[in-house]
């Protein structure tokens, strides 16, 4: 019934007779191999393509012919699979690099593990006076940026976070130490609260705390 | 050439129950599915084949399906009424004869069947190739390819410690210096009222209790507190108050022992 | 990532030097289209591997290197990919399930829309002298064999329907030039475009119009 072009009776006879080509054997392994969702063992093998004594070696000179090749036959564990040969991985999986920009959110959030480090995260939104995302840690995290160090020995053990070298790479820092003060950043105007108005008082979930917090400084 | 062998040879194996009809007739799809059945009944190429003979086979059929009462579709009717204008035309003297002829008519019902005929071999020969999921397969768990985004983030030093510095600005303990309004409490009052008097034993009048130069808001509060402050003192026997009449200037002195109080206040 | 047992600088090395086996364009090739959950496009292949002007040569090669395998490479409708050979059909096809039975109408059907590529219902129903269910144009559709290809710039303007690129890969065929006797019937003239009003003449046709034009015609 499969009544394509190249198979038939006479394909049939013409392989077996094939010298150097695969043995039956070898292309039914190959075709059950290649079509099976999943690895199979030498007993799966045999359900498969009927008794075959030689199937351990049958599967060795296969394994043989693929050694060279964008494909392998390997076993794992007893169980064997083809998959494409480990130096082609990279085809596989081609990550293609999108610049992208950090929120205000995160921009903050790193700024105050990197002058607080090491802190939780109760104690960054402390300190933000603003809620933190459970987002905005990992994306921090995404970037390589910070990493957890740690736990703080208070009730509830909170993880703790902060820098990574590859931070301090980013940011062209030799150490923590060249980020500059709270009084280098009044200098440069940067505590200026002009904007005091705009953002913090605009009021996006600012916590009970902080507004109490607020209040109770003056 | 109407030729009922090919009928008998049809249905041969069915006969003679009705019923056994209805099914078989039911599976053909429409009259030219029919006429084609009838036509490789025949025999014969179907290039070949006698359209008369055919006409006479379908039209036959039809007479036996209304015998035994069977619900015919209207469509194998109109096909057998064109069928039959066909077969009247064909045997017609050649003479006057409309166009297009009922020769050509014949050929175009050939070239049908042959064109249905064609389509289902091909049809049959397409389902029987070897067909992916059926005779061939494709890998099992191909790994896939993919190209994965990857988020380069991206922020300066400057960024950095602009955000820091929004953050302090934003949440720095404001020691909220709240503008004291001007005003002179009743304790200051009491106590500056208090301490001036001690030092005067003739009567002086209230204002020249209040401090030097206050005006305004300030002035109006330090003169009713002194006011205040004034009773007050007179309540614990510590000054006397003088007054002419109503809205006249108040004057103060110490308490002269003797006098004790306010209401040795003159009249 | 596939952290095989071979991989590393040594491998990548040797490989570069070996002679007879395949080379990495080869290897890739294979890789590629072997991990592929879809047939590839030449110019896909180009966006996964690179620049490589000889890919169709490539391609060739790699074909041949499996001719006799029990898996072969094969181009469909300019889509490349890795099937089992057809004469393996027998060993793998038991316990998988029998893909959808089309009806009789729906090979009929699909084998006018695929010899007579682009089509309307209109002119499917010619050829098949009856009215093509509803069902059968939506199954075709379904099984992603079919698709609309688009309107007919006559009165009405009827959708036409075309076969797929997974039309080709699903009955193993290079192109539409593949299709059993194509040549044969073009050749007996039986693929000439329809004439809708003349086949109309024999009656029994499904729309108001061709049935009056029938009608016309006695």
């Amino acid at each position: 019934m499969t009544g394509g072009e190249s198979e038939g009776p006479d394909e049939r006879k013409s392989r077996e007779g094939r010298g150097g080509e695969p043995d039956d054997l070898l292309r039914a392994l190959e075709a059950a191999l290649f079509a099976s969702t999943e690895p199979l063992t030498i007993a799966q093998l045999r359900q498969i393509l009927g008794e075959a004594p030689d199937l351990p070696d049958a599967l060795r000179r296969l394994a043989g012919d693929y050694a060279g090749r964008g494909i392998n036959l390997v076993e794992r564990g007893g169980r064997w699979h083809f998959q494409t040969a480990p130096d082609m991985a990279w085809l596989l999986r081609r990550d293609r690099e999108e610049p992208r920009r950090l929120s205000r959110a995160g921009m903050e959030t790193l700024a105050i593990i990197a002058y607080h480090e090491p802190v939780s995260r109760a104690e960054i939104e402390a300190i933000r006076g603003v809620q933190v995302a459970k987002g905005t840690i990992d994306v921090l995290m995404e970037a390589g940026w910070i990493r957890p160090a740690g736990r703080r020995e208070v009730p509830g053990r909170p993880l703790i976070y902060a820098t990574t070298p590859e931070f301090l790479t980013h940011f062209g820092l030799g150490s923590r130490r060249d980020l500059p003060g709270i009084e280098d950043l009044r200098a440069a105007g940067l505590l200026d609260p002009i904007d005091l108005v705009l953002e913090g008082l605009s009021g996006q979930s600012v916590t009970e705390s902080s507004l109490e917090n607020g209040e109770g400084g003056d | 050439m109407a030729d009922a062998g090919a009928m008998d040879d049809l249905f041969e194996p069915e006969r003679p129950a009705g019923e056994v009809l209805t099914v078989s007739f039911e599976s053909w799809e429409g009259p030219l599915d029919l006429l084609l059945t009838l036509a490789r009944a025949q025999k014969v190429d179907l290039r070949e084949i006698s359209i008369l003979a055919l006409v006479e086979q379908y039209l036959a059929f039809i007479a036996g399906a209304r015998a035994t009462k069977l619900e015919l579709a209207a469509d194998y009717l109109v096909m057998a009424a064109w069928l039959a204008y066909l077969k009247s035309a064909l045997l017609l003297p050649k003479a006057q004869q409309e166009e297009p002829s009922p020769e050509e008519l014949a050929l175009r019902l050939h070239l049908r069947l042959q064109r249905l005929a064609a389509m289902r071999d091909a049809g049959a020969r397409l389902i029987a190739r070897d067909r992916l999921g059926r005779d061939v397969f494709v890998r099992g768990a191909p790994e896939g390819l993919r190209v994965d985004k990857v988020a380069i983030w991206q922020a300066s030093l400057y960024d950095l410690i602009a955000a820091y510095g929004q953050v302090k600005a934003r949440t720095r303990p404001v020691t909220h210096v709240v503008a004291r309004r001007p005003v002179m409490t009743l304790d200051e009052a009491i106590e500056r009222v208090g301490r001036l008097v001690g030092a005067r034993l003739d009567w002086t009048r209230l204002e020249s209790f209040l401090p030097e130069g206050v005006e305004g808001a300030l002035g109006r509060s330090a003169l009713a507190s002194s006011f205040v402050a004034m009773l007050e003192l007179a309540r614990q026997g510590r000054l006397d108050i003088r007054q002419e009449g109503l809205f006249e200037p108040i004057f103060l002195r110490s308490a002269q022992p003797g006098t004790g109080g306010a209401e040795a206040a003159p009249q």
